[in-house]
């Protein structure tokens, strides 16, 4: 146990990742409710770029804007280190992921939308008898 | 430098937003402008491929930057072929859909058609590039588009099994972008021939063995691996037809692509069957796939669900032949890609016929159809041939050389799988043409009798189902050609 | 061994493939339809014949059409014994075309297009069977025979060809899928190569056991041959129309199932191997079993078709038998029986079929006195009886006089037993029917209603008298089939 | 299924857990992640490109052509909600006010449209009386907010910010227009022929950028392929590529922030909702 502590703390950040990402999987499969599980699935992406961005962050290193380089031209005039700046990818992919996340998030609210419209609930239970209602499939 | 690999992609791009903007302005414009997107896109497919196996694999450089700083599309004879493979398919089903589209979704045609080539755009994606973290991004504009489609379909059932393939569908895809964030970790880059060189000095680390996992889990959720399978019958059953006849074919396919791309290109042979010792457990999951994805199509009523099911039972060919750890295994499960992509649009372009003329597919529906639709009946028997694995269609030789892998690799378990998924095949495309073939029971004899109405699909939609099902003979004399011109020299 | 590269036995293949599309366009003439038939079947013939001086030059023609894998390719090669088993097809299909235009018109029958189309399709396999070179092509063509006759058996459309479609089916195409595909790749795992010689593939590659087992897959899989217990498919198959029972169950269908055993055993073990490890003898017993159960089964039927049915599993033991012996004089006897079988149980079919268009009797009960009425049919009847029988003046006496000498040459005396036991129970269902038939008294003499002669139609009685008239000739002329033979297999 | 989810979610918890063994630690400045391409991003990208802000260096440039199908995607979400959900039905009941005297009207019958205009008002079935404070603040602010918006996206060269940020504030800006007058007020602002010509143009401004660089003699998106178009210092040219490709998805981003938002909130009718 006491070897495990140092372990933990020096990658907390993923640690926390982790257990948001299984309390989002777990929404995701356990809860009846469908928008829960939207949510659950919301919890599971965040918990995604949350470890991305862990991954990017570098100690003592600031944003990745280089500073004193507004017109460009001098740009190269002024020595650049590497160490003073964090990693650019990872947000960069985050970026990516994100808008990902929010599209998948909004069509799967117009499907949300569009069950809600034919069977007036979005309990799985519920919507399983609904559909034993509606008699065998075409 | 030529164009030509950008193109494939970019060519279907453009083409959508024109059609979406086409949509708003003028409906019917969309529909030739999509049709001229993905015949460049083929067009630029084969001359990629003729260039590819006269001078071997192209990099082309996004932006001009060298990668692993930019991202790439390398294509090799793998890649090359499959982008024929899924341009083409998308371009004959365009025009077999022009009716089936206006019968299905008269309203939004334009939508339907952006959409669809989104939906390309995304499998062309995947297939060329070589970066991990672009091919995520295209994986969702695939997913995205099919839910969209999937929920179009069956106004009942349609948005549930769509939300649920939703919901499994992110999963699988967070999966397989944790596994690139662990790889990342571990490499630093995200280019797939700059990780592979980084990862053979790695093989040992734990961190890699989980990112491997991942990646794996993430694809076969999206391929619909046998367990992983639940979301495939109904998304693909519930979508209207002229999205099932390419979803169908051409998203397993080329997850199953992804798959043997991760395999030898970033991971390595090496590392899988020599570091890791997972191979014989994924060939049993194979097995149980095959026998349980034939075993769950006899059980269905309706043909559209049948195939899905049958669809479940076909990846488990390919990942077995995958997985088998040797050269013939490989062919088997490559040749398989292009086979069985081949046969299921054939599958799908008969049903898709029939769906325009009964509506519906239920087994019963069928009565006398080889009657009534004689020449979609053709089709359909010989794509059926080819899933049972008659000679000399295509789907017999991939088999060839799924068995002979499997004898190679001693997993005899395997090559019973194969067999007995034939006899079920056999079985349940049999009980389909019985009640096409016999019912309604003849009352008498005589010529006069036998004449009875025959009510084809439109000629379009005839013509490539005959074309894509004569493909399939075409395809099974010379898949020596294309084994010893593509495969081969491809593992080599 | 010389070869020669020529296109002709593609042609010979694709020649009834090419027609189909015409036949289907023309299916509103049924005249030019039919003479569409004689055209290709025509053309067929000659094309075969054409290659048979070269042939018994002791010289090959070979043509290679598609290489799947390095030693598994879509190769035709013509030897001896395709030519014999492809000459006896192809003639017999013109001669099986009109009698099917006579019987499909006697009896009005419906979907004739389809019929003569697949019918078609099922001879150009055929002859692809025939003239395969490797194992790989024969197995395509014996799987497109299987799906293409499917059609032909169920035609009918009714709930009892239904029925025997789907045993048909279950049968022929369960054991190919299960035994033969995967014993042939197997084959080709130990070996690299699936062409057809007469040393065999496997050159000590193989362990006894593991012959074994591969043997017994094939001669199982190939289930057209009809060894019990897979045999049950043909007296099902006897729904089908009799043209259909004629060429394809009599000659065709399971003649390709025996050749397919035959070429196995020849050209993929060679008859050294099975020699070594004396596999001869356990294939014999199982073909001795079939022989003597079959022709036992056949005594008790009614029904004329189903015992020629019976009577032709049978038979078809006899050449594989004949073959099992392992020694030449087996060998000639058991494939020349191929040829000599065909002409007699065609002759009988055709018989049986004239005799139900005529008067619409399906059992043996009911035909006495028929003899009288119809005297060409029945003394066809008769000479085919003999050739199955292995009597003088017919070609059957010369297979089983090569048997039975086969059995002397290998020294196996009790299976000579087998063969002369189930000479006499052919002698026992076949001649009582020909007897009742002339000197029985039908109920019409019952009635004193004074005979008349009152034969079925010319294009029924003509191919029946023809093929009787070839089961004589060739007691007197068989030196072509056996020189083919000799070309064949070496000997 | 409860416990299923619970040892699936335990397992795989524990897979990633295992994987994080081999991490180094975090902030580690020697970490794999953090040297091998980063270094060459942080100390390269601004010689190469001209943009000081790392991130839009990277993000529409080294990997613009991910982001081109970001922006794809999104196109796509707006599509498939437009898809899904718009019903263009008429709706079959409705519901007037009579401004000057207040009484309500509710007509049952679909075929008959009131003229609406200074008697009669149409209006949401449950009617909120317009407040007036939220109103005005609004309607001082959404100005504010999107001239915001337009310098984010302009800015996202120097400082954080970039099109998608830039978007989504213009999008939020026409989504607080609806929530503080009603949805009929944005739909009659904007029509929705507009919003969905103006998500495929953002998206089409960026393919095309992308695209007409190969005519022009480069790669797919090789922005310096483009400079004899553009006027001024060919230094720039990759500069002011980033800024035109950033234009095109603020404007995709604002078009199908407001499909979305109408679509879901009014069920596709596009006449009331929040």
């Amino acid at each position: 146990m006491m070897d495990l502590l140092p372990l933990i703390v020096a990658k907390y950040n993923y640690w926390l990742y982790v257990i948001l990402m299984m309390i989002g999987l777990y929404a995701m499969i356990a809860k009846n409710n469908l928008i829960k599980k939207l949510v659950g699935m919301n919890i599971f992406q965040t918990a995604i770029i949350l470890f991305y961005v862990s991954i990017g962050y570098k100690r003592d290193a600031t944003i990745p804007i280089i500073q004193n380089a507004h017109g460009g031209h001098d740009a190269h005039a002024a020595v650049i280190h590497a160490a003073d700046y964090i990693n650019p990818l990872p947000h960069v992919l985050m970026l990516t992921a994100i808008v990902v996340s929010v599209a998948t998030f909004g069509v799967a609210m117009a499907l949300a939308v569009r069950v809600y419209q034919r069977y007036q609930t979005l309990e799985e239970d519920e919507l399983r008898m609904r559909l034993v209602d509606i008699g065998p499939e075409k | 430098m030529n164009n030509y690999p950008a193109l494939i992609v970019v060519a279907p791009l453009l083409a959508a937003l024109f059609a979406g903007l086409a949509a708003w302005i003028e409906e019917r414009l969309s529909y030739p402008i999509a049709l001229v997107g993905l015949a460049v896109s083929m067009f630029s497919a084969f001359k990629v491929l003729m260039q590819v196996i006269d001078s071997g694999a192209i990099q082309y450089r996004m932006a001009g930057w060298a990668p692993p700083m930019g991202i790439e599309y390398r294509i090799d004879l793998l890649n090359a072929m499959v982008l024929l493979l899924v341009s083409g398919i998308a371009f004959l089903n365009l025009i077999a859909s022009y009716k089936s589209v206006d019968q299905e979704i008269n309203d939004r045609a334009g939508s339907f058609y952006t959409i669809y080539l989104l939906f390309v755009t995304g499998l062309l994606g995947v297939t060329a590039t070589g970066d991990l973290f672009n091919l995520y991004v295209l994986i969702e504009i695939t997913s995205l588009t099919s839910y969209a489609m999937v929920a179009l379909g069956d106004r009942d059932r349609g948005p549930l099994a769509s939300l649920n393939y939703v919901f499994i569908g992110v999963i699988g895809a967070s999966f397989y972008l944790l596994g690139v964030g662990y790889l990342y970790m571990q490499t630093g880059s995200l280019n797939m021939a700059d990780v592979a060189n980084i990862l053979s000095g790695i093989h040992g680390s734990s961190t890699v063995l989980v990112a491997f996992i991942l990646c794996m889990i993430g694809i076969w959720i999206k391929m619909a691996l046998f367990p992983l399978h639940v979301w495939l019958p109904n998304a693909y059953s519930y979508s209207p037809v002229a999205f099932a006849r390419i979803v169908a074919p051409l998203m397993t396919k080329v997850m199953v692509y992804v798959m043997i791309r991760m395999m030898i290109t970033v991971f390595g042979r090496e590392y899988i069957f020599e570091t890791l010792n997972l191979a014989d457990a994924v060939v049993w999951l194979a097995t149980i796939a095959i026998i349980a994805g034939a075993a769950m199509a006899i059980s269905q009523k309706n043909l559209k669900k049948m195939l899905t099911y049958i669809i479940v039972c076909e990846i488990g060919y390919m990942v077995g032949g995958a997985w088998m750890g040797n050269q013939l295994g490989m062919t088997g499960a490559i040749l398989h890609i292009l086979n069985d992509a081949l046969m299921t649009f054939a599958l799908f372009l008969a049903v898709g016929n029939m769906v325009y003329k009964l509506k519906t597919v239920d087994l019963i529906d069928l009565k006398g159809l080889f009657g009534k639709m004689p020449w979609t009946m053709t089709g359909f028997v010989l794509a059926a041939f080819s899933i049972i694995g008659v000679p000399p269609t295509c789907g017999f030789f991939s088999k060839w050389y799924l068995i002979l892998g499997a004898f190679e690799a001693g997993a005899y378990h395997f090559a019973a799988a194969l067999v007995i998924s034939s006899l079920l095949c056999a079985v349940l495309f049999f009980k389909i043409f019985e009640i096409s073939f016999f019912e309604p029971m003849s009352k008498g004899h005589g010529e006069s009798h036998a004449s009875v109405a025959i009510e084809e699909a439109p000629v379009s939609m005839l013509v490539v189902s005959g074309l894509v099902s004569l493909s399939l003979i075409i395809a099974g004399l010379y898949s020596g050609t294309i084994v010893n011109t593509i495969i081969l020299p491809f593992l080599k | 061994m010389e070869t020669i590269i020529s296109i002709k036995p593609l042609l010979a293949v694709l020649v009834s493939l090419f027609v189909i599309p015409v036949l289907v366009s023309s299916s509103s003439k049924p005249n030019v339809r039919e003479s569409w038939i004689f055209i290709a079947g025509t053309i067929k013939l000659v094309l075969v014949l054409s290659m048979l001086p070269v042939i018994l030059d002791g010289k090959q023609i070979v043509l290679t059409l598609f290489e799947i894998a390095p030693g598994a390719s879509i190769a035709f090669r013509v030897d001896g014994l395709g030519m014999l088993f492809a000459i006896v097809a192809s003639s017999l299909y013109i001669v099986t075309s009109i009698y099917s235009i006579g019987y499909m018109r006697g009896l009005d029958e419906h979907g004739q297009t389809r019929f003569v189309s697949f019918f078609a399709l099922a001879i150009s396999a055929t002859i692809g069977a025939a003239f395969s070179a490797n194992l790989l092509t024969l197995y395509l063509f014996y799987e497109i025979l299987s799906l293409a006759t499917y059609p032909l058996v169920a035609h009918h459309q009714d709930k009892t060809s239904r029925i025997s479609g789907r045993r048909y089916l279950t049968f022929i195409l369960g054991t190919s899928i299960a035994l033969v595909l995967p014993a042939m790749i197997y084959c080709y795992h130990v070996t690299g190569t699936l062409e057809f010689s007469t040393a065999g593939i496997f050159a000590g590659q193989l362990s006894k056991p593991a012959a074994t087992v591969l043997l017994l897959m094939f001669v199982f899989g190939f289930a057209k041959a009809g060894i019990m217990p897979f045999h049950t498919w043909l007296p099902a198959a006897m729904v089908a129309p009799t043209p259909v029972s004629a060429l394809l169950h009599a000659v065709a269908v399971v003649k390709v199932g025996v050749f397919s055993i035959v070429r196995v055993m020849t050209g993929i073990f060679g008859i050294d191997l099975l020699a070594h490890f004396n596999l001869g003898i356990v294939v014999m017993c199982i073909a001795s079993v079939t022989i003597l159960t079959a022709s036992c089964i056949a005594l008790s039927q009614d029904e004329l078709k189903r015992r020629l049915a019976y009577s032709t599993i049978s038979q078809l033991s006899y050449i594989i038998f004949g073959v099992a012996l392992l020694s030449p004089q087996g060998l000639l006897g058991g494939v020349i029986h191929i040829v000599m079988h065909a002409f007699g149980k065609i002759t009988l079919f055709f018989c049986a079929g004239a005799i139900y268009v005529a008067t619409g009797k399906k059992y043996i009960s009911q035909m006495s006195g028929l003899g009288k009425k119809m005297p060409f049919t029945f003394a066809a009847f008769f000479i085919g009886a003999l050739g199955v029988i292995g009597l003088p003046p017919t070609g059957g006496f010369y297979s089983k006089w090569n048997l039975i000498l086969g059995t002397l040459e290998a020294q196996q005396t009790i299976f000579m037993l087998v063969l002369l036991v189930s000479s006499f129970l052919n002698a026992f269902y076949f001649l009582p029917i020909v007897y009742k038939g002339f000197f029985g008294k039908s109920e019409e003499e019952n009635d004193n209603i004074p005979v008349k002669i009152n034969e079925a139609n010319l294009c029924l009685v003509i191919p029946l008298v023809i093929t009787a008239i070839i089961s004589i000739v060739l007691f007197f002329y068989p030196t072509v089939f056996i020189n083919l033979i000799k070309v064949g297999l070496d000997l | 299924m409860k416990f299923i989810g619970f040892i699936v979610v335990c397992l795989t918890g524990v897979l990633l857990l295992y994987g994080t063994g081999e991490f180094p630690d975090w902030g580690d400045p020697n970490s794999p992640a953090s040297v091998h391409l980063s270094n060459d991003y942080i100390e390269k990208a601004v010689e190469q490109t001209q943009v000081p802000n790392l991130v839009t260096a990277v993000l529409a440039d080294y990997r613009g052509f991910d982001t081109m199908f970001e922006t794809a995607v999104i196109f796509c979400a707006g599509l498939a909600c437009f898809l899904l959900l718009r019903d263009f039905s008429p709706k079959k009941e409705r519901f007037y006010r009579h401004t000057p005297t207040g009484v309500i009207l509710h007509i049952k019958d679909s075929k008959k449209v009131l003229k609406t205009g200074k008697e009669f008002e149409h209006m949401d079935k449950e009617w909120v009386p317009s407040d007036l404070i939220i109103k005005t603040i609004c309607r001082i602010l959404i100005p504010f907010i999107q001239i915001y918006a337009l310098y984010v996206v302009a800015h996202g060269d120097f400082s954080p910010g970039g099109g998608f940020q830039g978007g989504v504030i213009f999008g939020s800006s026409l989504i607080l227009l609806a929530i503080s007058y009603d949805l009929k007020t944005l739909v009659r602002r904007i029509k929705e022929k507009v919003i969905g010509i103006y998500a495929a143009l953002g998206v089409l401004i960026y393919v095309g950028i992308a695209a007409i660089c190969m005519p022009m003699g480069g790669n797919f998106l090789d922005y310096s392929a483009l400079a004899p178009l553009v006027p001024g210092d060919p230094h720039h040219v990759r500069a002011l590529g980033m800024l035109g490709v950033e234009i095109g998805v603020g404007i995709a981003v604002t078009a199908v922030m407001a499909i979305i938002y109408i679509n879901i909130v009014s069920e596709g009718r596009h006449d009331e909702g929040l």
